[in-house]
């Protein structure tokens, strides 16, 4: 057989079997009993490329992409502009095409890559230390919350109204088996310091904030930290985008003892949920103690600087089942993708996403709030997302939106059954006010 | 004076002002920031990131690619990560709007040509493996085996035999699996491998007893060689109640010869990483589809794609599943990649790239096995372990051998691992590798067993070709210098 | 002013300006006459990457691309299968932001990419030397005459019937200026030995045959070629789609003196007409009259081998007015592009486009012939293309084949009014059985 | 043993069988092969394409592609080619679909876009020059001067005036002016330049006759230089009717500061792939639109882009038009990109353009007239001409370095050109450079200078850090190898 992904020929094949010493194929898997080796065999068809890039293109044109709609969703994946210099330079094929780079001399480019991003994480968290990636931020707050939990000899983990539904999931999956006590608390049940101040106790190992949270509204991280410190609990940030950071004090400035996150906001098209890009940000002291692969800056025995994978003996292949983590493959590409975007960016076009998505969302606010029959959710302030209430049954109201060429963002019934009626709406930095105007017309021309 | 070819960091080229992108800028009517929000909130804390023009950033990250290495670079025998090839076509499809620009949210009426394909892979992959239901949703193979424990977990619980408690693990395992394990909640309990690299009923026997949960393989096993009691060992595990977990990271030897599911296992990862072609990307994203035999699938994790006369759904009906494992559904992007793969080959195509795998790995093994060590010295499937220079120079270990075949701009094997190989390199071809690289890899590998001989202390210093010579890995982790 | 592509920021200007001994920019630019500088405003918008792409997305969709259709059209240009590593391979930035590689120690990769460009083409045309590439097709037959009047020193040209009118027409632009008696026949002047019997005689410097034809038709090249010997002119061969010379016996091995044409067809997008690629190929003896580039092949001061730029004395950086030829830029890339394209075909699949393309064009045509309106036109053997006669007005039929999702052909009225109701019709590989019936049953559906 | 880094030769992997990609293959009935075509004609010669893997393909090209030097790979200073940065963003969207799969032959219902931006392109371009109508259909640059001279010869030719038969072309003037004149049929009268490098009205006036049929002009000019004198040139010439080109080559010196057509040039052709940051693509491909005034624009080939109430149309009705000088319509790919380009820095970022161009040449040449000659020391537009070294070492001349350079990771700048200037450097560093980029090849070139003097032979030698060393040209020339 030839095929373009197979460079062997039926000549070089023959030549092999007689270096080997065999005179058929079959007998290098003499050792599979028959019973096993006779079931194997399954059909599925063989294509060729062009054929294939019909049939995906079907599949793909079945699909309504973000980028033929106007979208207002985001509820944890965000659509940014991503730079075409971006897209170009991810896809340089040494990068793409190498593993990790346990061989650091022929992989400093990649080792420096990671290093940079662990820095640029670090600048934007405030925080000693990033690892080099994790699969997404709800594993990575898995993570973070487990670390607290063996760190501190506790047991009672404090998750303050507001998560990301997808991380709370997650969260509860990983902790089902260890002991820890969980408590979540719903967002009705007041604010966050009140919330805080009765729930804290000499048992609490961690508390987990998101911010902004799932609502899109803002805490004030310092005087809750402060509080959590003074329980001697430590205090765990959840950022969901990270965009936010380039306007927002970082939570390391205001104590905080691990930031996570999910980081698909710098760069990642949002590609149907993944993959995206978990990051890890701690202080010093969990050094040892951080999940997945850190890049250490180095020299050569002639001198020269230099990048090596670091502090392994934390990592599973050393330290098995013992290791801070199981984690192995991570999200390299990604975090270069992330890597890349910050470097295009800068500190100054950070800074005007932030703002735009920001004002974006403020004038959306203020407009969809005009409507009548529209109820504010939150007196808080927040950043680039906010909930309203429609004050009626959206399942009668977002079809007819979707028909106008509108996502109409998240409604959060999908959250709890008791939030029907609400929607949840971001505005990126690519809405524009005529978009935003056009939305609001149209909605209001749907209400009852 | 500054050597241009060596790429700054990115801080170190910034100056105020420039700018690499100008991104979309609000049109709405101003208000000012404070407006917006609370100025205790902002940052005033300095945001250090580089400024820099788009020539700049292109330039650096162009260099840093030129000094890394992947398989469009060569030969990357690296045991274990199977690195085949990762054709272009892969990328190119896994990139149209139809795919990239799909939020995860968005409702199920408009993403019928996600969900369809979703739903395709699943049941491709089960054909592939024998298995009986799909979950796609594991980030990387670690992530599935830790999803696998999970159902494990949940399974003993439903069963109310939560004094199953520890996991059993042949000594030559992947570090992952014992990582997993714990994490999931479970003790690990090693097996050791006979003198011929395999697992022996009779030695496993002694391990089985009321706590065991089940047992972790990988098979053909990370030293290359087939668990050819597989159908006793599963069958012991299942008579004792436990259940039998396969990592599918050696998949690559054994498609359309055999499959986990009709060895008896219960539940399987995969790693399109390295089976399916998709690229590794420096480290990730991969993918690591879980697979389970009936009796496991209510425990998958939420939600499932369903066929409906409706259309594809998603489905999160599922009281005893484990819950979510990660955020959303999957590596889609990854996902799209192996499919394309596969279908590019369809069953015939597949068996041809294990049988060729397995050909490339005995030729290597046959070649080398003068010059150097083969502890088990029988045919391998698709890798074999080396055990260091037959001809012991004392000087010359293992990782000297590493650091001299990248001066020839060969990627070194995996070595040190597995573990209960000394001096351990493993070596994977892969299918996707030709005769005459094969044949300038055994002569380099020859040649450094001579020199091990003649010149230790060159070799000693080798790498003399790359941008930077031997790293101090010890001073590194000593005093961590991670930003 | 700050922006990507400008990397200066305005504190560096300043300090060059100081280093410079200028307290402002218009100083440099002070010796240009004021009358000239207070025209030269003019105003232009500036937009953002993300505002451009909508732009021209827009200009995009204004336009209907083949891969939305069937296409029957050829005529010059030829929709082939492109794979996808091509495209990715020559969109390595090493290749394409680069320049002529005038320096050969940093530009080995480009040279050794022409080097082998040449070798596949000199195969492909059976000649001994082939030059780095020309413009387009058109082009490189207009210089192939030029060198042949100059090399002969006689002064009329025949042009046998069957040229692509693009190629005469460039043709004719070319010669308007140098004495030449250009001689084309129409296609309906009989067959080309007859027109060639009478046609040549001692003043004639080059005949001009193109193989396949504009209509499709193959000539029996070593026939025609030994007339022209006989008579001392040269042959020059002129192929438009190289494709065939996978299946068809070499110009060169038939003693063809000057093989050239347009490679468009390995591997370029249809681009609406640009850039393609003309290749040159000569017999050795015109090594030394040849225009364009030559990469040879040589060894460093260590005996290693290496590439260079060499023959440079033909060239105008060096020779000037008594160049060979003005060309400087030439299609490097385009060239790149075919090197890939035949690098990743074989043999085996050059051939196997060739015949499909071959086969589908004569299923088609019998299918079509079938037809009880419709004429053949000729009864020469073709290979990818070949001309019906509808009988009938085409304006009245084409556009309800349009309408049905088809790219009818190229309607010959365009090319002479006379040939009014004849389409020229071309089979890519990619058309398949089902849209040739299809076609069939639309147009008899359409016919009177 | 092969050194796996150095890439051979295609044919040298060649192994029968291999298959790099699959095409599509005809499903209609089977007819043999001589049934459709006589066998006659058909191929005997065997077929020597290399057999290959895709994998090998890509390998190979990577390979071709890490040995190659492009802006992205640093400083590329080359003068006159204006190796300016090229955004990636021109890349993506000239890759569109809706452009790039389109058949030039199509009916203009269903390309309105591309004849849209085509005539917007032609706008833009007549804005930027001052002049009347453009067409875009020239390839190149060389291609443009050859176009713009037909265009000469027709209008003299309609006028009855074809004793008019020479063009007048600086002794500084790029080699493809003279060859193009001649192409088209003219003779050539060579002008020299005044001590200070430029044209004086004094000197050409004695060259002015009847037998001239107009001038082509560089401005500024191959050193650097405005022609200040130009308003003055330019009507000498119509005072005896001849016509005007310019060489749009420099243009990128003074966008927005000044117009050929306000200087009083008839013609003028753009090198797309220099001013307008399309990339040179390691030759080519370029676009050479020309732009004329008025009373040229009858000549222009055919066919034009005309905006008609039913929307754009081809318009091929000119009888005086010197026909076409290529295939179909002209660098659609290129023009695309182009036009991005200016769109993305609007009027205010073209004058920034050559603002900043200007002042870094203008920098460089501060900083480096300390050890090499300027032998026009005054202010100079976007580059500037060195005469080698100013302290002679004996042995060192310009070649060596330029050679010198790559060692340092710097594309050398063009060599011994404009051939008025002995040893000539010719360094353009364009806008698209940083101040540390340009402070790092002063100290460099400093280096050299001073390396000239104290290690000359060993500099004689360089480079030592490429894939090879200095290639003997001239046993390739002696005896070429060319397959
Ligand atoms: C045998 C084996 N198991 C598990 C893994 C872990 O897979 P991943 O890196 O995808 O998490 C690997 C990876 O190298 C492996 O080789
Ligand atoms: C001054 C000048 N004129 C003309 C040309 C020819 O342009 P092209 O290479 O696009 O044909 C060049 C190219 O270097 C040039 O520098």
């Amino acid at each position: 057989m030839n095929h373009p992904y197979l460079p062997l020929t039926e000549r070089e094949r023959k030549q092999m079997e007689k270096a080997i010493g065999i005179n058929s194929i079959e007998k290098l898997f003499a050792m599979i009993p028959p019973a096993i080796r006779n079931q194997a065999s399954f059909e599925l068809p063989a294509y060729k490329e062009f054929e294939l890039k019909k049939i995906f293109s079907q599949w793909a044109k079945e699909n309504t992409p973000v980028s033929k709609v106007i979208s207002f969703l985001g509820a944890g994946a965000y659509e940014h502009a991503i730079p075409s210099a971006l897209e170009h330079l991810v896809s340089r094929s040494e990068f793409y095409t190498a593993y990790t780079p346990y061989q650091p001399e022929i992989n400093q480019g990649l080792l420096q890559a990671f290093f940079e991003y662990q820095s640029l994480i670090s600048d934007l968290t405030g925080m000693d230390i990033t690892n080099a990636s994790m699969y997404d931020g709800p594993t990575a707050l898995a993570e973070a919350v487990i670390l607290a939990l063996r760190y501190t000899k506790k047991s009672e983990v404090i998750v303050l109204p507001g998560l990301n539904p997808e991380a709370e999931q997650v969260l509860h999956t990983y902790t089902r088996n260890i002991k820890v006590d969980l408590r979540c608390f719903p967002y009705e049940k007041g604010n966050k310091e009140e919330i805080l101040k009765s729930a804290l106790n000499d048992q609490t190992a961690a508390v987990v904030i998101q911010n902004p949270d799932f609502f899109g509204n803002l805490s004030p991280l310092t005087e809750l930290i402060s509080m959590i410190h003074d329980s001697k609990a430590l205090a765990i940030v959840y950022v969901n985008d990270p965009v936010s950071l380039g306007i927002l004090e970082p939570p390391g400035t205001q104590g905080a003892d691990l930031v996570v996150g999910e980081a698909q906001a710098f760069g990642l098209p949002l590609s149907f949920g993944g993959p995206y890009l978990g990051f890890f940000s701690a202080k010093k002291e969990f050094l040892r103690n951080i999940p997945g692969r850190l890049v250490g800056k180095t020299t050569d025995l002639e001198g020269k600087e230099g990048f090596v994978l670091t502090l392994q003996t934390r990592e599973q292949h050393i330290r098995r089942e013992r290791a801070s983590s199981n984690i192995c493959s991570n999200q390299a590409l990604c975090a270069l993708a992330a890597t890349i975007y910050l470097a295009l960016l800068g500190p100054v076009g950070l800074k005007e996403v932030a703002w735009s998505t920001a004002k974006n969302s403020h004038y959306f606010f203020s407009q969809l709030t005009r409507i009548p029959s529209i109820k504010t959710v939150s007196e808080q302030p927040f950043f680039h997302e906010f909930t309203i209430n429609l004050g009626t049954n959206p399942a009668k109201i977002l079809p007819k939106l979707t028909a106008k060429g509108f996502l109409p963002g998240y409604s959060l019934e999908k959250y709890a059954p008791e939030y029907t009626g609400m929607l949840l709406l971001y505005t990126s930095e690519l809405r524009t006010k005529e978009e935003m105007d056009k939305f609001c017309e149209e909605l209001e021309g749907c209400l009852p | 004076m500054k050597d241009l070819r060596r790429p700054a960091l990115l801080n170190e080229s910034s100056s105020p002002g420039k700018r690499g992108y100008l991104p979309p800028v609000s049109d709405v009517p101003e208000l000012t920031s404070d407006e917006l929000i609370p100025s205790s909130l902002l940052r005033h804390t300095p945001l250090c990131l580089p400024e820099l023009s788009e020539m700049e950033v292109t330039r650096h990250f162009t260099k840093l690619s030129q000094r890394s290495f992947g398989v469009d670079q060569g030969f990357y025998p690296l045991g274990s990560c199977t690195m085949k090839y990762n054709p272009k076509f892969l990328e190119e499809v896994a990139r149209l709007s139809g795919f990239q620009d799909l939020h995860p949210l968005q409702d199920e009426k408009n993403i019928q040509g996600a969900l369809g394909l979703w739903h395709y892979a699943e049941e491709v992959f089960s054909l592939i493996t024998g298995m009986d239901q799909f979950t796609l949703q594991p980030a990387a193979g670690a992530h599935g085996e830790l999803t696998g424990l999970f159902i494990i977990k949940a399974a003993l619980e439903d069963k109310g035999e939560t004094d199953r408690d520890t996991i059993l693990i042949p000594d030559s395992a992947h570090g992952t699996n014992p990582a997993s394990a714990a994490l999931a909640g479970f003790k690990v309990q090693k097996v050791p491998s006979s003198p011929e690299g395999i697992i022996e009923p009779e030695t496993l026997k002694t391990y089985l007893g009321s706590n065991i949960a089940g047992m972790m393989l990988t098979n053909p096993n990370t030293l290359g060689l087939f668990e050819r009691n597989i159908l006793t060992i599963t069958k012991m595990i299942h008579e004792i109640g436990g259940e039998v977990y396969y990592d599918g990271a050696n998949l690559n030897a054994i498609l359309g010869w055999a499959r986990p599911g009709d060895m008896g296992f219960d539940l399987v990862h995969l790693n399109l990483h390295k089976t399916f072609a998709t690229p590794h990307g420096g480290g990730g994203p991969g993918a690591g589809p879980v697979g389970v035999k009936n009796h496991l699938a209510k425990y998958l994790p939420v939600p499932r794609v369903i066929s409906t006369p409706q259309g594809f759904k998603w489905d999160f009906d599922a009281p005893h599943s484990i819950g979510k494992v990660k955020g959303f559904w999957g590596h889609f992007g990854v996902i799209i990649k192996a499919l394309a793969y596969i279908l590019s080959l369809g069953s015939k195509g597949l068996k041809q790239v294990s049988s060729d795998a397995v050909l490339a790995a005995n030729y290597l093994q046959t070649e080398l096995k003068e010059d150097y060590n083969l502890p088990y010295d029988c045919f391998c499937l698709h890798e074999f372990v080396l055990g260091g220079l037959k001809e012991k120079a004392p000087e010359i270990n293992t990782l000297d051998i590493a650091k001299g075949l990248m001066d020839f701009g060969i990627h070194p094997p995996t070595i040190y691992f597995p573990l209960i190989v000394s001096e351990a390199l493993m070596i994977e071809p892969t299918e996707a590798v030709t005769l005459e690289l094969m044949d300038t890899f055994i002569s380099v590998m020859r040649n450094l067993a001579r020199k091990a001989m003649e010149e230790p202390e060159k070799l000693k210093e080798a790498p003399f070709t790359t941008p930077v010579r031997r790293l101090d890995e010890v001073s590194a982790a000593r005093n961590p210098i991670l930003k």
